[in-house]
């Protein structure tokens, strides 16, 4: 039988080991795997080279991390909301890689998929061209962006099933079902964990081939970076 | 001279009916607020979304519903969710029509600084590498001078590159700037604005277009 | 407003003209745009080269395409089900590239993508590799395989709506999202055509954004390939 | 000697629990039959389903539903529909755990040939050059000789290449056949076969495990 559930967090992030790659989805502080940050918070692990389009704020999220020094390396696309971030990157303390949005999103999708390279315009020209290989394509220059490889990947889904089937909720999905794909191994916390079954097969953004651990979250906070409002 | 509002105003008068439109963060996020109401344009969100509605009220705040600035935000009818993969994937392969995003820098070729200051700031480029290196039409809504008055209409960005030669038209509180081969080329002024100070303002190359007129934003 | 919605198919295909290079959705007979094929076999239109996975049998789907000898050359993975083609193709009749299924849906990926070309292992050391560039990746050999260029995709999904998102259902999904996502101009017919917001923004499997024209389709036969049973 | 209903249940013991399996047209297909009862194993379709189940009652036959060799099936509870990009994403990036495939020839050094006869047969390679390319356990079943009583079990191949040295295990008629670096290794014979008939009916290098045994198929 597929044994894909685990208790919690603490469970599904037990043999993560110092200096691990780990792959982390959410965008902002939307969709982001609460209970495995406090996990790996809690479990103190160091080290980390972390893949995950922004580092969190100051006081939550990835940013829990970074002010515990677990950080080793960041691989990011923005950092504008995170002061500690900015201070540990311009000091030099924390090591940071800054890569093109829509890069960092094709390069877990090619891992994915199994292609070990891609081509993208993004970049060229650029410092984040620095190194890199280029190409023509019909007079167009690319870069070539190879696929990641991480450890782990830890990712917030909506619901989910045994099997490890995942449905995203409206824009907290941006890099989940991409890093879902990516990891060696996919850890995956829910909002609502269902039997094999409930959930629509035509509806389902990760099919569960791609989830190794998968167990129901608790206490979501899902703090909301601005809060803007239409009045009445 | 124009306040952000008025620069949003003036940048929405660029739309047209059918658009798909991505707006950056800041001064563009404003232009969603001028579309004319004869025309249908559908904003994209790169963290994952088509057809973002206005501010939630204050009870339908909903923390997985956001655009790319962080904030709260509402749907359209017919709108979809998708990951982030396929967003860069239609912007990438030019399915938006539109782009609008701040800066930095413009330079008289048309390209673009707008993500780091080295030793200083770091935002990182976000999307903004990928979407100038895709994106049909760019227009950059901006402030013509920075906090020191210094111009930020350049010959060369003095600031890290975020793309090459691929801003199309520069809307600012002074004026529109098409990008020519001939640098900069005013298009229009805004109302009070000399041509005088706007040459004052701009150390790139600058060239007044024969039919340049009084800016209307309304 | 948006302008996409068609009266049929006729009017879908019209500026479709000799000598285009078309994408067909579906994989055997299973999510075929039967509509538009039978649109463009009314119409006449000649020198087509058609990129699909199967190439329909001798007397339904692009079969009646390749009867009517319309299509010049045909770019498919599998063609193990129509005599027609398989004489076309042993006597030299129709010009063939047959390439490995996953190397055909990713190339339309990698166009909708806006990826001008991708690297995979399918076909290393074998015919498919004839002519073109391979490259190591942690020792393991990859072809080079470029994005499709096609003026025209055409394809058939379950429920659309006016802006052009698409739900498809089952196993007809296959390769229609992907070459939804590949056309200069995509072509879409649809068993149901709804109002905007009538759909789940969560579950829409392409965003109307890659949908340059759709109109609902009439009396689909959705033919079977191959029936088959439990009794009871 | 085995049918191939046989080849098909010897086949079905090489299954463990929680595998995620693609199970190609022909005897492959069979395989399904014969899933151990104790075990849980989740069939993909290439065609974009994960989790076939049964074929369908006639009153449920489904033209929207179908396996890779066409056919009406049914879905399993916990089944999933995608795209085939990512149907061949999750065959590329090694998550199926086994793959059983039809060949026409197979070299003793895992080569395989099953898509084409020159001038006389194309099928097409269909989805099998992405999962020879990629696939962690390749499991050939097969009949050991062709129609004209050739051995299909070859030092090299003469047809055109599916894929290079990617074949783990091959099972025919006659026994099972481990691809080793000394070529095809026996590990079983099928009831009522001599070694020395396997021997005669195979081209490849061939070598006899040391405990060699009986195959047992219940």
């Amino acid at each position: 039988m597929l044994k894909k559930v685990v208790k919690n967090a603490e469970e599904a992030v037990k043999d993560i080991t110092d200096g691990a790659t780990i792959m982390l989805g959410g965008f902002g502080l939307c969709g982001i795997p609460e209970n495995s940050i406090t996990a790996l918070v809690n479990k103190g692990v160091k080290n980390l080279t972390c893949i995950s389009n922004n580092a969190g704020v100051d006081d939550f999220g990835i940013g829990l991390m970074l002010k515990t020094r677990q950080v080793k390396k960041m691989i990011a696309s923005y950092v504008g909301e995170n002061a500690e971030f900015e201070r540990q990157l311009l000091s030099g303390e924390l090591e940071v890689e800054l890569i093109p949005q829509g890069t960092l999103a094709t390069r877990c999708m090619a891992t994915g998929y199994g292609i070990p390279a891609i081509y993208t315009p993004a970049g060229v020209g650029t410092e984040v061209a620095e190194g890199k290989e280029t190409r023509e394509f019909d007079g167009k220059t690319y870069l070539m962006e190879h696929a990641f490889k991480s450890d782990f990947a830890i990712v917030k889904a909506w619901k989910g099933d045994t099997h490890g089937n995942l449905i995203f909720r409206a824009t907290s999905r941006n890099f989940n079902p991409l890093m879902a794909m990516a990891g060696k191994i996919t850890i995956v916390e829910v909002e609502e964990l269902v039997q094999p079954g409930e959930l629509d097969p035509d509806m389902i953004h990760t099919p569960g081939i791609y989830v190794n651990r998968i167990f129901k979250g608790v206490n979501y906070e899902k703090r909301i970076e601005q809060i803007t409002v239409t009045k009445r | 001279m124009l306040d952000k509002f008025g620069i949003a105003k003036r940048i929405a008068k660029e739309l047209q009916d059918g658009y798909y439109v991505n707006l950056g963060i800041g001064i563009p996020t404003l232009v969603a607020n001028y579309v004319p109401h004869d025309i249908e344009v559908i904003l994209q969100s790169e963290n994952g979304l088509l057809g973002i509605g206005p501010f939630p009220f204050e009870e339908d705040v909903d923390a997985d519903l956001i655009n790319a600035g962080k904030q709260t935000v509402t749907t359209t009818k017919g709108s979809s969710f998708f990951d982030s993969a396929m967003s860069f994937g239609m912007i990438r392969s030019g399915r938006v029509d539109l782009t609008v995003l701040g800066a930095m820098e413009v330079a008289d070729n048309g390209d673009i600084a707008n993500w780091k200051i080295p030793g200083k700031m770091v935002k990182g480029m976000g999307g903004a590498m990928d979407l100038v290196a895709s994106a049909k039409n760019i227009i950059v809504a901006m402030q013509h001078v920075n906090k020191a008055g210094e111009s930020k209409l350049l010959s060369n960005c003095s600031l890290p590159i975020t793309g090459l030669g691929c801003v199309k038209k520069v809307v600012t509180e002074l004026g529109v700037f098409d990008i020519t081969p001939d640098g900069f080329k005013c298009i229009e002024y805004a109302t009070g604005v000399s041509l005088d100070y706007i040459k004052e303002k701009t150390l790139g190359r600058l060239i007044i277009a024969d039919d340049v007129k009084e800016m209307s934003i309304e």
